[in-house]
Formats: structure tokens, C-alpha cells, sequence
């Protein structure tokens, strides 16, 4: 446990000095956003439709590339190394890696999300929908990155290579967030898709960070 | 009091045979200073020592206990330096050093440990901005913060540690390895010769790895 | 490398005397060019009270744009002579320019939801003035992003002068492509084609924007320039 | 004072018009708090440097700041 | 001359082996586009119209992805130095380098392109305006990304800042590279918008090596 | 034949003077083996003669006239190592070698360069499978690769070359840099003492860069 916050502090501290990429991933967020009406064109009608299925499939992308660097830079100097061989185990670091992430990405995501939606005119009885569904969906997206991250350490082509193992993982999650925003808009009940999100959560919670650990522990060599 | 001892210890890189059938024995107290030439397999006999690389064959003792019992106790024993300095350019040297010494559950009295390197003028400067030889004894000083607490790590494995430090940072680096030697500590040290071979001479023995793969006892 | 001082010294000592005539006259024309636009000019017959705004849109609009251009030439000065006054005057503008730039970005977006009917478009003017605004941002990240600041001025004078190309987009995006923006009225070759009962308070409101931002550019410098001196002076001393 | 009311309705666009001056006020005087604001940090940062420097400055002629 | 070619076979030959992750740009183009079919909804009437669109901004940001890495391996392995030192000179590498990221990245989105424009139903008049606008489009993105590239290296938050900067450079090739592929839907003649990318291309090349000189030039020290 | 001389040399890193008034003179045929604690600047003043770092103040002459004259000519007579060893890791190490010296328009002539520092057993091998002493090796390889052919770099600037070298890897480093000085070269080596001193001491001055900033001559 001391473990725990001690490695998340580390991670929180490197991202506001700036050591690492993770607020990377907001600017992403909000530039891509702000990018779609330029090219698809801004109909007044149609962003409202598209606008929470773009902002869950940008928060996706957003989150699966601030993954890379999740344990490369740990790998590349050697700290993971030292980390392995603390009594902090590789199961703590991994849950300790994804809560990290989820803090410096998930909940900006959340807080940069009803702006966009503002952008996107989506109407006023989405955004509750649209908070929810990233607040259930977010961290599972560090969870099961931290896998891919782990899986790929090292590996030659790591960046197409997590990307290719990450996202058909993530297309369940833009699914349901995405479909709980799109019935919020047609004011269908949303609760069965943020049960199945929650239920995702769980799982993800459970399993992820003992896969990542053992992905890590084949990295060390 | 049996110390470390290998037995018929052979590693594999790449599918490439590294050393096979290495038999060492180094008692408490003593160091061993591992020479041999540039890809003779120093660093890999370190990394399998410590359990960051699979052995091929052969087995480790540790007091007698085959490591691979209980390989929990043998991580917690274990102090590495490798090629490689872990530290983060964005953080202090006392942040950098505070983190590992707090990671490994040591005292964290961190300035005794940056003055037992000399650069505790550099305590609040972010590691980007240090030269080579000031990267590495930060990287040192986490020896010394270990040996301030009463169980700190047993067995300390030093890989080419004298890189790029000045003569002065070198006799600091002895007397924090004798101190440890005095401790009953054990110290594993790979080597190209130089003025650290000398200080630590009395409590050392050689070992010269060859690039065939078993070694010479010198 | 003596001489690179001497010179910033000197205008340190210009500066702090021609800052009180153009606070001075910054507040003089405030007051009179917000009278006129607040009080002695009529609504305009087409766009009504609204009208009103254009006298903080279209200064800031020019301001922006002039500010960046300003920010260019220091650039170019910067990087061909290594004036080292170049790339303090730049660093000090930016942020300022950035600030007019959101008051051109938040004044008309808040006079298009009555005129157009909506908030924002994208259309070419609208979107080189955001695309100013992401560079005015960029340039102040790329400022500070280093530890060595000789650095950082030198990288965001580069951006500043490949960003240039973005202020002839903003001018004459109107004309280049049919958008719901008004085109130049006050800016032409020939004369202006506005009323002058209008025309009287913007040119005074940008006459006093004008003042503004010079008087807070020499304000800026000076901090960036004893800020520096300080610095150098605390590192030698910690020698 | 039917002028007035009539005068802050702006033709019915109140909600436009004051905004908007309002925003450009807020944002001018920001800019102007954070300038005057850093102008006094720096004098105070510069005396406080000047205060310690004389004593090494003979030894040691500090690069670039001479003026 | 001698040096160009040096320099782009050995970026070419990192590619295949792996050891830059242009192909990467690739791989995220087609999923992120394979992705927003599922968070927007596979309305078949909609799709059409907002493909070239979606096609051109992933497309972005794939380029800039692959960005960050352009120098930076060389920034920190020291080849850089030796680069600088070397009788070829700055802008013969950034050229160099634009040019090897071209054909490894906006040569690949080019293939795909048509690929993607089938998933989403574009008509088969559009095609044309498609490949055209990329094929005069992607270099842009190459060259004015080396600026950014070169300009955040060793900054201290390298991704973001590469982000920030370049995105809104990107913006114009967006909008006239979307509006090709929309006006050749609609049918309306897409002359002016290729004219105004072959010159934007045109700038580009004339200023961007250059700039990415200067800026690299900053870089080492 | 007057080499190379600096005049009053001031170098600033992080707003911190580095060295300040520093004067050197290096004649044709000699080496100068630079010394000093970690951190007195022994690699800024590397990066300072190669004209990858600006100096400060002062200016760098070669045979008579200043060095920032003609920028390009100075580049072309320097060859550098520095801290770091620029190879990729996906390449072999015939196809590092190369590179760099088809890029610096050097006889291509790959196999006797390797050859001269024993690593031609690894030619064919991914540079990633190497150790930290084999890459150096393949890092120095550049400097015999450049020795073949006619015109190639006359000042050397070596940042602690023998950093992980073993010691037979040292003779042959002493050996090429014997060679490059008996070629009228002039080389400007940092080291912190070691076998590589001794080797060329015949044809070496020494310099000890003093931390507060100034140089003792020694
Ligand atoms: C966020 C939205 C807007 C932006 C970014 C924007 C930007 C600009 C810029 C950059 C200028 C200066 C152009 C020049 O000097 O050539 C300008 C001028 C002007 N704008 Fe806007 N504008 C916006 C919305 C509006 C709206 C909604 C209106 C009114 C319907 C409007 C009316 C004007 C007028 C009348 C001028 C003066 C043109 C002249 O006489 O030169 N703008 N605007
Ligand atoms: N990039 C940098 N920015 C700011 N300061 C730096 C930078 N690199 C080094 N320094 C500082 O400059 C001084 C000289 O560093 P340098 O690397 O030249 O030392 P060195 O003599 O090579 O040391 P070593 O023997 O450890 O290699 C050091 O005090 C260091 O902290
Ligand atoms: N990651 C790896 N994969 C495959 N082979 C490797 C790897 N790392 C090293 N090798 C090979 O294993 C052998 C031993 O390498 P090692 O790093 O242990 O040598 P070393 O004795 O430490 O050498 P040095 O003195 O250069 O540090 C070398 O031949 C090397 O090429
Ligand atoms: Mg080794
Ligand atoms: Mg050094």
C-alpha cells in the first residue's frame, strides 16, 4: 500500500514536472475534437449526432498513446529493473502504473469532455450520460493499456504493435460509452449500457493488473 | 557464514551459449572482483545473479538455500548497479534518490548518502543537468542510503561501477564498498582493472571470465 | 558580449520614463473613446445595439494581428542580428497578443449568436483567427519549454516567423472565400465605406488599444529585462 | 430612469452586448494585474540580487550582465 | 546530393527493420478509421458524407503521431552530433528526413486511403479527389512537421508541445484537402482547392527545410 | 604547424559559467590529456572545440586563424566521441560503420576498421545484441574507418574513450590514436587516469580542468 502511493506519487510528480507525455494526451483530445468539424463539415445537425461517438472514439485514441510510454522510459534506464527487484511487487506497480495514468489522463479527459460537447452542440440531456460513461469507461482504458504497454516493452515495432493489440480490446468500451450518449440523445434509458461498462470495470480491475505483471516480469531480461 | 555459491551456472542470450558450468564461491565479507573482455558475459552473470535473467542450467546458493526457493528474500538482498543510471532527468538528485531509498524501505536519510559521494551541492538540481560522472554517483549514493538501515541488502552487485568517476569518487566508492565488506556483506564487482581494484584489494578475489565460456579462478 | 547589455540597459532607462505619458494617454483615450462607443454614437440601422460590440471587436481584431506581425519582425531581428532586446520584446509580446486574440474569439462569437444565429462556424476567417490563437499558445509554450531560455526564444522566434504565414490567411480570408464574416470596411485602398458617426469610435477605441498595448509591452520588457539582469546577477554570485 | 433600463437593454441584445464588453474588460485587466504584477516581482528579485552581488562581482565579472 | 540519398536509405532501412515507427502511422490510420463506424453509428446515408472528412483528419494524425520520433533518436543517441558535424548539412537532413517520412507514412496513407474511402461508401467520383488531394497534401504534412519536430526537441514536454504547434499548421491542408474530396461528392468543380495545395506544397518545401534547420540548429548543444 | 590554440575560452551551461579564460596550445603530433573532477567540464569543452556548443567568450584558432571563420572547413577536420554511442540498434554493425563513414565521405573500407578493434566476429549482428564495451568498440571503429583515407579529420576530440573498454581494447585504442599523432593529428582526450594514459604518455601534454573554472597545467 505504501507501495502503491509512493509509485503514484512518483508518476504524478514526473508528469507535472513535465517528465513524462501524459497530459499529452488531453491536448490530443481536444485539438483532434476541434479538428473534425474542418474536415466533415459543421452542419449544425449533424455534429450533434456524430459528436459523442467522436469524442469517445478521440478519448480512446487519446488514452492509447500515452500508453507507450507508460513502462518504456522505466525499461530504457533501467528502473524497472530496481523496481522488480523492491519488495513493491509488479502487480502493485502495474495497478500503481494505471491509476497513475488514469489521473493524469482519464479525469482530464473527463473534465475537457463537456467542453467539447459544448463544440459539438450536443444537447443538455446528454452530458450526464456522457460523464458517467467516461467515468466507468476511462480507467479501463489504463487497466487493460497497461497490458499492451507491458506486452510490447521492448518489442520491435511497439507502437503498431500496441495499437493493434489495444484497440479491437478498447472497441467494447466506445460501444457501450458511445451508445449511452447516442439513447441519452434519442431518451432511451441508458442504464443497461452503464451496467455493462461497470461490469467491464470490475473485470478489467480484477484480471489487468495480474496480466500486466506478468507481461512486465517476460520484459525483464 | 557459506556466502554465494554457483553451481554449474550457464546462461544463454540471443541462442547464443554466454558461460556454461561457472562454479563461484565468494564467503561473507569478501568481494569479487569479475574480469574478462568486452562480451565475455560479465553483466549477464550479474543480471542472473540477481534473478533479472534466467539461468540456463546450474542452480545459486545463498547460505545454502537454492535462491530459487523463496526468490521474494533474495530480491530484498540483492543491491544492483548496472550500465545504466535509473534516473529520472526531471527530478532533484535528492528526489531520485529519496524515491528508491523509500521504494526499498531503507532510511531515508538522504544527505549523508549525497555527502558520502560529494555532491550534496547538487542535492536540489534535476539529474538532467548533471555530467556523466555526477549521474553515476547518484546513482552510487543509493549504496550508500542502503547502509544507513540495519538489514540493508546482503549482496551488492556492481556492474562496472567506476565508470566515468573521477579518482576522488572512486576511493569514495571503496570505502562504501569496504564499509560493506566489514558489514559481512558480499560484493560482486565486474572490472577492467583500475585504481578501484587496488583500494579493495585486501578483501577481494579475482575471477576472470573467458569468452569461450568457463572461467579462470586468478 | 559586454556591449549586448549596455544597449538593454539604456532602454531600460527610456522606458521607465516614457511609461507614465503612455499610461497617461492610454487612460485619456479609454475614457474618451468609451463615450463615444457606450454613449454619444447611435445603433447601427441594420445590426441595432449590437453595434456596440464592434468597437472592442474590430480594435482587438487589428491589435491581434498586429501584434503577431510585430512578434515576426522581432523574430527575424533576433535570429539575424542576436539582438538580444529582439527576443525579449517578443517573448513579452506574446502574451498579450494571445489576450486580444480571445477577446476577438469571445466577442464574436458572442455577436454571431444574434447576427448569424449561431455561436461559430467554421468558416476561413474564423478559423485562421483560432488557428492565431493556437499559435500565440504555442509560442509561449515553446518560450518556456526549456531550461536554457536562449533556447526557448530561439525555437519560438523560428515559429513565430513560419506562423507568419497565417496573418495575410486571416486579412484576406474574407475576400478569398465567401464567408458569413463582413469583409473590410474601414481598411480599404479607397476610403472606408462606414458611417463616421461609427467610424469616430472605433478609430478612437483602437487608437486607446494601440496605447494599451504599447504602454503594457514596455511594462513587460522592463520586468523580463530586471528579471534576467537578477538572474545573472544571483548565478555569478553562486559561483 | 426608464432611460437607463432602456439603455442597459441594448435593443433587446443585453445578453450579447455586455458580455462581451465585459470579457474584453476582464481580459484587459488581467493582462494589465499580471504585467504591473511581474514589473514589481522583478525590481524586488533585481534589488535583492544587487544587494549580494557587489561583494563577488570584483573577483568574478559576471557574463552579460555588465550595464 | 550523395548525402540526401545516404540519409534516406538509412531512414528507409530503420523502417523495415523496425527501428522507427513510421509504419505505425499506417496501422493507427486505418483502425482510428475502422473505429468511428462504431462510435458515430453505420448510418449508410451518413457515412458518405462525412468519410473524406474522417479520412483526412485521421490521416493528420497519423502524420503528426509519427512525428515525435523523427529527431529525437537521433537527438539522444548523440547521432545528431555527428549528423551536424558531417559535410552534409542541416537542411540537406531535414529535406532528408521529410522526404524518408513522406514515403514512409504518406506514401502508406496513400495506399490505404482508397481502402478506407470503400468502408465508407464514398462515391466512386470522389476517388480521384481522394488520391489527389493526398498525394499533394501528405508531403505538407512531412515537411511542416519536420518544423515542429525539430523545434520540441529536448523540450520539456516534446509531445504536447509537437501537438500544439503543428496541428493548427495542419488545419489549412485539412480544409482544402476535406473540401476536394466534398466538393467531387457534390460535383462541383475541385480545381481552386488542388491549386491552392499544390502551392501551399510549393511553400512548403521552399521554407520548411529551412526552418527545420534553423531549429535543429538550436537543438544541439 | 601551430595547431591548435584557444585564448581565453569561457564556456556557460544552465546560466552557469562552466570554465572561464581558458588557454590552451596543442601542437601538431601531440595529444592532450584532459583531466578534472566530475563536472569541472571536461565534455563542454569538447562540445565547445567541435563548434557544437557556442563559447561564451573568447575564440578557438587553428593553424593561425580563427576556427569561426569557416565553420564548415572546422567541422570537416574534427572526428568526436562523446558520452554516448550514436548507433542504432537495428542495424548491424557493418551497416552502422557504414553510415557515418560513406556520410562523412570516407573511404568505405569497413572490415579493417572492425578488424582493428576485434569486433569483426560481430559484423553481421544487430548492434542491439551487444555488450557495453562491444558498442564502444563499434563507436571508435569510426575513428580507424576515417584513418584510412587521405584527408581524413586531423583534431580528434575523445570524451573518455576508454569507457568500458577492456584492456586489450584499450592497446588497440592507443594504437590508433599513435597512428592518427604520427600523422601530424592532434587529439583531445578527457580520461580520469587509466592504461590508455600510459600508452600514448610519450605524445601526450597533460591539462587538469579546475572545477571553480580555470586550468592548472600540469
Ligand atoms: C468568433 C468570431 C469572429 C472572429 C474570429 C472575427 C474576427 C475578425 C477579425 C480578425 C477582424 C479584422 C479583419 C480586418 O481588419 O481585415 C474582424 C473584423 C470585423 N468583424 Fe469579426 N470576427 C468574428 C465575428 C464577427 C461577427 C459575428 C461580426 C458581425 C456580424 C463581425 C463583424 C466584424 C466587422 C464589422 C469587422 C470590421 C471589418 C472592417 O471594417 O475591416 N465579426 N473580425
Ligand atoms: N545540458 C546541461 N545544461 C546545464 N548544465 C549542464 C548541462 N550538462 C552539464 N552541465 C553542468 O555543466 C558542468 C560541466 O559538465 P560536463 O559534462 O562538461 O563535466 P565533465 O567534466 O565532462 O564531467 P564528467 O567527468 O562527469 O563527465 C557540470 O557542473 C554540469 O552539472
Ligand atoms: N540483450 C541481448 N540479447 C542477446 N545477446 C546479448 C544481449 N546482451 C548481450 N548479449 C551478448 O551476450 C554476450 C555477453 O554480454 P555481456 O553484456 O554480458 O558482456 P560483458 O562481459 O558485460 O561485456 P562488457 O565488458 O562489454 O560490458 C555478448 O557476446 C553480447 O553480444
Ligand atoms: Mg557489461
Ligand atoms: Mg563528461
Amino acid at each position: 500500500m505504501i507501495g502503491l502511493i509512493l509509485l503514484v506519487k512518483r508518476e504524478l510528480g514526473l508528469a507535472l514536472r513535465g517528465g513524462t507525455d501524459a497530459v499529452m494526451a488531453v491536448v490530443f483530445f481536444v485539438l483532434a475534437a476541434v479538428l473534425f468539424p474542418f474536415g466533415v463539415g459543421a452542419d449544425p445537425a449533424m455534429l450533434p449526432r456524430i459528436g459523442g461517438g467522436i469524442i469517445w472514439v478521440v478519448a480512446l485514441l487519446a488514452a492509447m498513446l500515452s500508453l507507450e510510454r507508460m513502462f518504456s522510459s522505466d525499461h530504457e534506464d533501467g528502473s524497472l529493473d530496481l523496481l522488480y527487484l523492491s519488495p513493491v511487487g509488479l502487480g502493485t506497480l502495474a495497478l500503481a502504473k494505471a491509476l497513475a495514468h488514469w489521473l493524469t489522463t482519464g479525469v482530464l479527459l473527463l473534465i475537457a469532455a463537456p467542453i467539447l460537447a459544448l463544440l459539438y452542440n450536443l444537447p443538455a440531456s446528454a452530458f450526464g450520460a456522457l460523464i458517467v460513461s467516461m467515468l466507468l469507461g476511462t480507467p479501463i482504458l489504463s487497466l487493460v493499456g497497461g497490458i499492451g504497454a507491458a506486452l510490447t516493452l521492448g518489442a520491435r515495432r511497439g507502437g503498431v504493435l500496441l495499437a493493434l493489440l489495444i484497440l479491437p480490446l478498447y472497441i467494447p468500451v466506445l460501444i457501450f460509452g458511445a451508445g449511452a450518449i447516442d439513447g441519452a440523445v434519442a431518451g432511451r434509458p441508458i442504464g443497461p449500457q452503464l451496467m455493462v461498462l461497470s461490469g467491464f470495470l470490475l473485470a478489467a480491475l480484477a484480471l489487468a493488473p495480474w496480466a500486466t505483471a506478468a507481461a512486465l516480469r517476460q520484459a525483464i531480461e | 557464514m557459506q556466502g554465494l555459491i554457483t553451481h554449474k551456472l550457464s546462461c544463454i542470450r540471443g541462442e547464443r551459449a554466454v558461460f556454461t558450468g561457472l562454479d563461484l564461491e565468494i564467503k561473507p565479507g569478501r568481494a569479487l572482483l569479475l574480469s574478462g573482455a568486452n562480451g565475455s558475459g560479465k553483466s549477464s552473470l550479474m543480471r542472473v545473479l540477481a534473478g533479472l535473467l534466467p539461468s540456463a542450467a546450474g542452480h545459486i546458493e545463498w547460505e545454502g538455500a537454492d535462491i530459487s526457493a523463496d526468490p521474494d528474500a533474495h530480491r530484498a538482498r540483492v543491491a544492483y548497479i548496472g550500465h545504466a543510471d535509473p534516473l529520472k532527468p526531471a527530478m532533484t538528485a535528492t528526489e531520485n534518490l529519496r524515491f528508491w531509498a523509500q521504494l526499498y524501505g531503507l532510511d531515508p536519510a538522504i544527505e549523508p548518502a549525497l555527502y558520502q559521494f560529494s555532491i550534496e551541492h547538487l542535492a536540489d538540481v534535476p539529474a538532467r543537468y548533471f555530467s556523466a560522472g555526477q549521474k553515476r554517483r547518484l546513482n552510487l549514493a543509493r549504496l550508500a542510503a542502503g547502509q544507513n538501515s540495519t538489514a540493508g541488502p546482503a549482496l551488492w552487485l556492481l556492474d562496472e561501477p567506476a565508470t566515468g568517476l573521477d579518482p576522488g569518487a572512486v576511493s569514495m566508492l571503496a570505502n562504501t564498498i569496504l564499509a560493506h565488506l566489514s558489514n559481512d556483506g558480499i560484493a560482486i564487482i565486474s572490472t577492467h582493472g583500475g585504481r578501484l581494484d587496488e583500494l579493495i584489494a585486501d578483501r577481494a578475489d579475482h575471477f576472470t571470465l573467458q569468452t569461450s565460456g568457463s572461467g579462470v579462478a586468478g | 558580449m559586454f556591449h549586448r547589455f549596455a544597449n538593454p540597459a539604456r532602454f531600460s532607462r527610456i522606458a521607465a520614463r516614457v511609461l507614465p505619458w503612455s499610461a497617461a494617454a492610454t487612460i485619456a483615450l479609454f475614457v474618451i473613446g468609451i463615450y463615444f462607443a457606450l454613449f454619444a454614437s447611435p445603433a447601427d440601422f441594420q445590426q441595432g445595439e449590437t453595434v456596440r460590440i464592434m468597437y472592442v471587436h474590430v480594435p482587438s481584431a487589428w491589435i491581434s494581428m498586429a501584434c503577431y506581425t510585430f512578434i515576426a519582425v522581432m523574430s527575424a531581428v533576433a535570429l539575424i542580428w542576436k539582438h538580444p532586446l529582439a527576443d525579449i520584446a517578443a517573448r513579452s509580446a506574446a502574451p498579450l497578443g494571445a489576450g486580444f486574440t480571445l477577446i476577438v474569439l469571445i466577442t464574436g462569437s458572442l455577436w454571431g449568436k444574434p447576427t448569424w444565429g449561431t455561436w461559430w462556424v467554421w468558416d476561413a476567417r474564423l478559423t485562421s483567427v483560432l488557428v492565431l490563437f493556437f499559435l500565440y499558445l504555442g509560442h509561449i509554450a515553446l518560450t518556456n519549454a526549456f531550461d536554457n531560455p536562449q533556447r526557448g526564444a530561439r525555437a519560438a522566434a523560428v515559429l513565430a516567423l513560419v506562423g507568419f504565414v497565417n496573418i495575410p490567411i486571416i486579412k484576406f480570408s474574407v475576400n478569398w472565400w465567401n464567408t458569413l464574416h463582413q469583409p473590410a470596411s474601414v481598411t480599404r485602398l479607397d476610403a472606408p465605406a462606414i458611417d463616421p458617426a461609427i467610424l469616430t469610435p472605433l478609430l478612437l477605441m483602437a487608437l486607446a488599444f494601440t496605447f494599451y498595448f504599447l504602454t503594457m509591452l514596455l511594462v513587460r520588457m522592463r520586468a523580463d529585462l530586471n528579471a534576467t539582469r537578477a538572474r545573472a546577477l544571483r548565478l555569478s554570485a553562486a559561483e | 430612469m426608464e432611460d437607463i433600463t432602456n439603455y442597459l437593454d441594448m435593443g433587446g441584445h443585453a445578453a450579447f452586448v455586455w458580455p462581451a464588453l465585459g470579457v474584453a474588460t476582464l481580459v484587459i485587466v488581467v493582462m494589465t494585474i499580471t504585467s504591473l504584477r511581474a514589473l514589481r516581482a522583478s525590481k524586488i528579485a533585481l534589488s535583492a540580487a544587487e544587494a549580494q552581488a557587489p561583494l563577488r562581482r570584483s573577483r568574478t565579472t559576471p557574463v552579460g550582465t555588465d550595464g
